[in-house]
């Protein structure tokens, strides 16, 4: 379940009512997933990459079971509108993720469209993609000043403890 | 003559369905149909209409186990008891698949000498007021 | 023929153990189990499982794991901690009361102190159609018919007044709540208070009835044919007509089972609590 | 000045990157920088977060030893009026004590020995410690007032300024902070841990928190009016609030009329609630009825000012309950009627 | 006995001022900086023809440039600022074939040129110039931060590791002094001054002198006779290192950063007393600090600060 102050008090209610209806909302969602799937990193409104994020993962977690089991198959048939990727799911995607729990995805706010609607604008993608990446590295290094000042501090405070502990 | 065209098996005659059918959600108000279930003459034979709750003796119009209702039974006016009802009353106390009265004197003595159905047993706090009714129930639940 | 007559004997043990109030209804249950045996479907009577020689013969299985429900914690983002103290309320209960494992489609004799019956206890015998509530708040309803009146009792399972719970038989049914039975023929809820409990051996596993109902005739007091129930233990083709079961799909979301959002798999939770409360009921 | 160069620096920094990016020199095009697509422009100087330049071996330190600190702090205060301890007195009619800070669970049955039901709520207190004492001058000149603080938050979010309040207490900075009016007699050292224990079963309390909001609500959900039939001719009226009053005369609306808007997310009291059971070893109230507020939301638990429930009120533990006083106390505390779900059967 | 410490104190000082005239310390100040003022120019007139060297930048993203620089007059710095604004402003040390290089320096040759900031991927040389360059700072805040009427002597600053906890600056102070203990306060005008240092932005001018010269610039101080002549002993070439920041001249082992504004968070932390020494009652003020660009969260900085209180131990 999403994090926010809403899921906290809409009694489970956590899904966000886009698109004409509960099918219309599937329907787009799975559109949108698809279009993921195969180009592994999409550009689509906030909310609807928001949206369209758990179900992202959640078929990541169905596609790690391996393709020999029914409901991972069945969840893959239906949330990939176009059936040549299902092969990618499980052998690129899965693969990819082996050692990962959660987290395959990754999003980032973009500025809002200059369509009429100035709607909000997000990147998604999945993580590991062939493409170059959405922020910048983190240049932090062990060496740099405060890095090395705490080292000095945690190395000071184990033997700190250590001592205390002999004694 | 709408119960005859059903084609129910016989023993489906003494069922409840063709007596009441209101809704389940406030237990018994005015116009409710009810199902008398002591051995009185009165709510025991036939008539065209079923016999239906014309007032009720409560303060929010809304009569639950153990209140008193005004009943137009076979073109008469007479008092009942309710001894039971469809809506879910509080946990641990029966429900019933009808809303069932026993009808009552003014001074609140029965009028029949024989209660069929199963009558909740917290309808003893009444005991003081209603004795002779509780001393011919048959069963308790 | 042998087995027209294999069945009239079930059928006699049968009468033999239920004792019938009414004599008219008696005759009416026989013969509508009659007239259904001549039919293409008999209705499927699991006779008692007598023979405990035939465990032994068998080799030795673990017991039956079962948590009650009322342990899982509903989908919800409330501290752990909460459930957890009510959980340790429940096994300090389930100490002095023993609450044995039922399901909804079980015959349960349940006694209660009830300061207005006779000598303060008051027992009733019902088909579990429902079982609601989490934690403490956790009941199920007992269904009868008694005298011709329908009788439902909704009990809580942690109130004090509960004095013990017997289950007279163990068996599944094919649906997870039988509210339906209130609108189905009153045989099929019409249960004996004196029945003896029928014993199942702890590791067996229970058996599902998949008896299937007919029902009165419509308005029912919920379309029962409406996809959102999925019930299966009606006899839908004997009231209702193609026609109308093909508009009831109307309502049918074929999308729900692959939303993923509405999932909550409790497996694990399931397993880490049973063996919580295992660990805490043999202290 | 500082500040500007900084900015200055962190623009000149982007633009670097940017400008190796369009500009590849020679042998630059290997460079991992010239690949960058989304990049936050800080302005202001204070802005960076907190674990920006720090190694993730180095954050997974920090964490732990704010961790440990916070349990440092939180054990050293067990037992915090060994060295200069504050004079107690006894309870006193009029004596106004301080409250707690609770965290809400949520919501239980719990059944008397009669058999009956009661719903309560589950408070737990957490981490609930006095923060700072402000004499009756420094206060509003009528009373004096105790700071109290509960459920520890991380440093690495809050300003400088929030975390030094809690300096002077020496405990961890907490999530919120409430004053409560106290009388002279009742005032504690900042410092004082605060437990569940403070609140005896079968004691009243009054409960404040902010109720959930509801958003911009109509009349009838907002404040029960009727509305109008659904039917019978009705054309577009049928929640909607009706006449606002009179016309010619007073030619106005009244002040305070009662129209359409934001409902909830106020702050509201639940008065004369009775405390039936405190669980001492987890610290948990049980509350009778429902309380304010969301699940998991922060409430103010004080004894109650109703006149009919001070009988029930007298002699509480004063001015606290102090965890290493001579009471013993069993893990579960009940109310005398209260069902105990151990205990055999009642008749 | 105090009375003859005192008496003491004061010869070997008068002995060492023999040959100047008595000044007070600010004038001193002021004398020691023309003195580097008077050499600085002498060497600038050394090379009177504008000669050209090659300077091929090292660095990510720079590879490959090659920037034409007047031999004896260009400096690393000068380099930078024919690159961007973001170099100018965020080098803090030079490294001139691997060697490292003060900003301000004059190149003599053609050289290949790697500008060093504090976020690279091995800032350990700029870390140590870092760290030498704000006990160079806080010896000159202690220098100045004293009434007219009391001496202080500013010892070898010691080289202490980064991983240490804190920057370290030993004095001597006046002995009417070997009574105070300075208080919160203190400390914090401390800080306040060297933050006031900061906000000008000084750089520091690096200068190698023969050691003759620098020991009529040290004239007035004894110890820092000795200690000309220890580092002149010591380095390969005879010559010795001397920086100035604003008006206070300074010795120094190894390079110091380009300029004291890059200084960004900066504290004096505590001073210790160690041991009745050669000189007097020897001190060791300390401090932490951290440069611009790596400031660290107040609760970082608050664990960090802590511990910059506890003595450092030399070996």
């Amino acid at each position: 379940m999403r994090l926010t102050v809403r899921a906290l008090i809409s009694h489970g209610r956590v899904a966000r009512r886009i698109g004409l209806g509960p099918e219309s909302r599937i329907n787009m969602l799975r559109n949108i997933l698809t279009g993921l799937v195969r180009h592994e990193r999409i550009e689509t409104t906030r909310a609807r990459a928001d949206e369209v994020r758990f179900y992202a993962e959640k078929l990541i977690d169905y596609a790690k079971k391996g393709d020999t089991n029914k409901k991972s198959m069945e969840m893959a048939d239906f949330w990939l509108t176009e059936k040549d990727l299902i092969p990618k799911l499980f052998r690129v995607l899965a693969p990819r993720f082996e050692n990962q729990s959660g987290g395959y995805t990754l999003m980032a706010r973009i500025p809002n469209r200059e369509n009429l609607d100035r709607a909000a604008m997000a990147v998604l993608e999945y993580k590991g993609n062939p493409f170059p990446p959405l922020f910048p590295v983190k240049r932090t290094h062990e060496l740099n000043l405060v890095n090395q000042l705490l080292k000095g501090y945690r190395e000071e405070k184990a033997k700190l403890t250590t001592e205390t502990r002999d004694s | 003559m709408a119960f005859s065209s059903m084609t129910l098996p016989k023993m489906l005659t003494t069922h409840y369905r063709s007596f009441s059918v209101s809704t389940v959600v406030t237990a018994l108000q005015k116009l409710t149909r009810v199902r008398v279930v002591d051995n009185s003459s009165l709510g025991n034979s036939p008539y065209h209409r079923s016999p239906r709750v014309i007032h009720v003796y409560t303060k929010n119009g809304v009569g639950k186990v153990g209140d008193t209702v005004l009943l137009a039974i076979k073109g008469q006016k007479k008092k009942a008891l309710i001894v039971g009802h469809k809506m879910p009353g509080s946990r641990m106390s029966p429900r019933f698949d009808s809303n069932n009265v026993v009808l009552i004197e003014e001074n609140g003595n029965p009028t029949g000498t024989r209660i069929k159905a199963p009558i909740p047993t917290h309808l003893r706090k009444l005991e003081g007021d209603y004795s002779k009714l509780l001393a011919i129930a048959q069963r308790f639940v | 023929m042998a087995a027209c007559t294999q069945r009239t004997g079930a059928l006699a043990r049968l009468i033999q153990n239920v004792q019938f109030h009414h004599e008219r209804m008696f005759s009416v249950f026989s013969l509508r189990l009659q007239a259904a045996g001549s039919g293409d479907k008999p209705p499927t009577f699991t006779p008692p499982s007598k023979p405990v020689i035939l465990d032994k013969s068998k080799p030795e299985e673990a017991a039956r794991r079962f948590v009650s429900p009322e342990f899982i914690p509903p989908r919800q983002r409330t501290a752990p901690l909460k459930f957890f103290l009510e959980r340790k309320d429940m096994i300090q209960r389930r100490r002095v009361l023993n609450i044995p494992e039922f399901y909804v489609g079980s015959v349960l004799s349940v006694t209660t102190s009830d300061p207005h019956a006779s000598n303060n206890t008051n027992r009733f015998v019902g088909i579990c159609i429902q079982r609601s509530g989490k934690g403490l708040g956790a009941t199920f309803i007992l269904r009868n018919i008694i005298d011709g009146q329908g009788v439902e009792i909704c009990y809580e399972l942690y109130n004090p007044r509960m004095k013990h719970i017997e289950v007279l038989k163990l068996e599944k049914r094919l649906d997870d709540n039988l509210m339906y039975l209130r609108d189905a023929l009153p045989e099929y809820s019409t249960f004996a208070f004196d029945v003896k409990p029928v014993h199942l051996s702890p590791t067996q596993e229970v058996p599902v009835n998949e008896m299937k109902v007919r029902m009165k005739p419509r308005p029912w007091s919920k379309r029962w044919e409406r996809p959102k129930f999925n019930i299966k233990g009606i006899r839908f083709d004997l009231c209702l007509t193609p026609e109308q079961m093909e508009h009831a799909q109307k309502w049918a979301e074929p999308w729900r089972q692959y939303d993923m959002l509405k999932e909550y798999d409790t497996s694990t939770l399931e397993e880490k609590i049973y063996q919580e409360v295992q660990a805490e009921l043999r202290k | 000045m500082a500040v500007w160069t900084c900015r200055l620096l962190r623009l000149s920094d982007a633009l670097v990157y940017r400008a190796t990016a369009i500009l590849p020199r020679t042998g630059a095009g290997t460079s991992p920088l010239g690949s960058v697509l989304v990049h936050c422009v800080r302005t202001a100087k204070t802005s960076t977060w907190w674990d920006e330049h720090l190694t993730a071996d180095n954050v997974e330190f920090l964490k732990r030893d704010v961790a440990e600190d916070y349990s440092r702090l939180t054990a050293a205060k067990l037992n915090p009026l060994k060295d200069e301890p504050w004079p107690r007195h006894e309870w006193e009619e009029q004596s106004r004590r301080v409250g707690l800070v609770a965290v809400k669970l949520g919501m239980m049955p719990m059944w008397t020995k009669s058999g009956d039901r009661h719903v309560v709520t589950m408070l737990q207190v957490q981490d609930c410690h006095v923060i700072k004492h402000m004499p009756k001058d420094e206060y509003d000149g009528r009373s004096a007032a105790l700071v109290v603080g509960a459920k520890n938050v991380s440093p690495f979010y809050r300003s400088v300024e929030y975390l030094e309040k809690f300096q002077n207490a020496g405990v961890p900075p907490k999530q919120k902070l409430t004053t409560f009016r106290v009388t002279e007699n009742a005032v504690i050292k900042p410092g004082t841990p605060l437990y569940a224990a403070h609140f005896r079963p079968g004691q009243y309390v009054d409960i404040t928190a902010k109720t959930i909001g509801k958003g911009f609500q109509g009349v009838m959900k907002r404040w029960g009016f009727k509305g109008q039939p659904a039917t019978h001719g009705q054309t577009k009226t049928h929640r909607r609030p009706g006449s606002l009053g009179p016309g010619g005369d007073p030619a106005k609306v009244f002040k305070g009329k009662k129209m359409p808007g934001r409902m909830g997310n106020v702050y509201d009291t639940a008065f004369g609630l009775k405390v039936w059971r405190v669980n001492t070893k987890n610290n948990i109230l049980y509350v009778n009825g429902s309380v304010p507020g969301h699940r998991n939301c922060l409430v103010k638990v004080r004894d109650t000012v109703l006149p009919r429930h001070l009988e029930k009120n007298k002699n509480p533990p004063f001015p606290t309950y102090f965890a290493d006083g001579d009471e013993e106390l069993p893990e579960d505390l009940y109310t005398e009627d209260m069902f105990q779900f151990g205990e055999p059967l009642p008749e | 006995m105090a009375s003859r410490r005192l008496c003491e104190m004061a010869q070997r000082r008068l002995v060492s001022s023999a040959a100047a005239e008595r000044l007070t310390a600010s004038e001193l100040r002021s004398w020691r900086s023309s003195l580097f003022s008077k050499e600085q120019a002498r060497q600038r007139s050394l090379h009177p023809r504008v000669e050209k060297i090659e300077v091929t930048m090292d660095a990510p993203g720079l590879q490959g440039t090659l920037l034409v620089m007047n031999k004896g007059t260009s400096t690393p710095y000068s380099c930078a600022r024919h690159l961007t604004e973001w170099h100018v402003s965020s080098a803090a040390l030079a490294l001139v074939d691997g060697e490292p290089w003060h900003m301000h320096r004059p190149l003599t040759r053609s050289c290949s040129l790697t500008l060093l900031t504090f976020r690279d991927a091995n800032p350990q040389l700029v870390n140590q110039a870092y760290w030498r360059s704000c006990a160079a700072l806080l010896g000159q805040v202690l220098d100045n931060a004293f009434k007219e009427e009391y001496s202080v002597e500013l010892l070898k600053i010691p080289e202490v590791p980064v991983t240490a906890g804190a920057f370290c600056c030993d004095v001597v102070l006046d002995p009417q002094l070997d009574s105070w203990t300075p208080s919160e306060e203190n400390l914090r005008s401390l800080t306040r001054e060297a933050q006031q240092l900061m906000l000008k932005d000084l750089p520091w001018e690096p200068l190698e002198v023969m050691p003759t010269v620098a020991l009529e610039i040290f004239s007035h101080s004894r110890y820092k006779q000795e200690e000309v002549e220890q580092m002149a002993a010591n380095s390969p070439s005879g010559a010795v290192s001397v920086y100035r920041c604003g008006e206070h001249v300074t010795l120094a082992e190894g390079p110091l950063v380009a300029r004291t504004g890059l200084c960004s968070q900066y504290e004096v932390t505590a001073l210790h007393t160690l041991r009745e020494g050669q000189w007097g009652l020897q001190r060791r003020a300390q401090g932490l600090s951290l440069p611009l660009n790596l400031t660290a969260h107040h609760t970082v900085w608050r664990k960090l600060r802590k511990r910059a209180e506890k003595l450092v131990e030399i070996p």
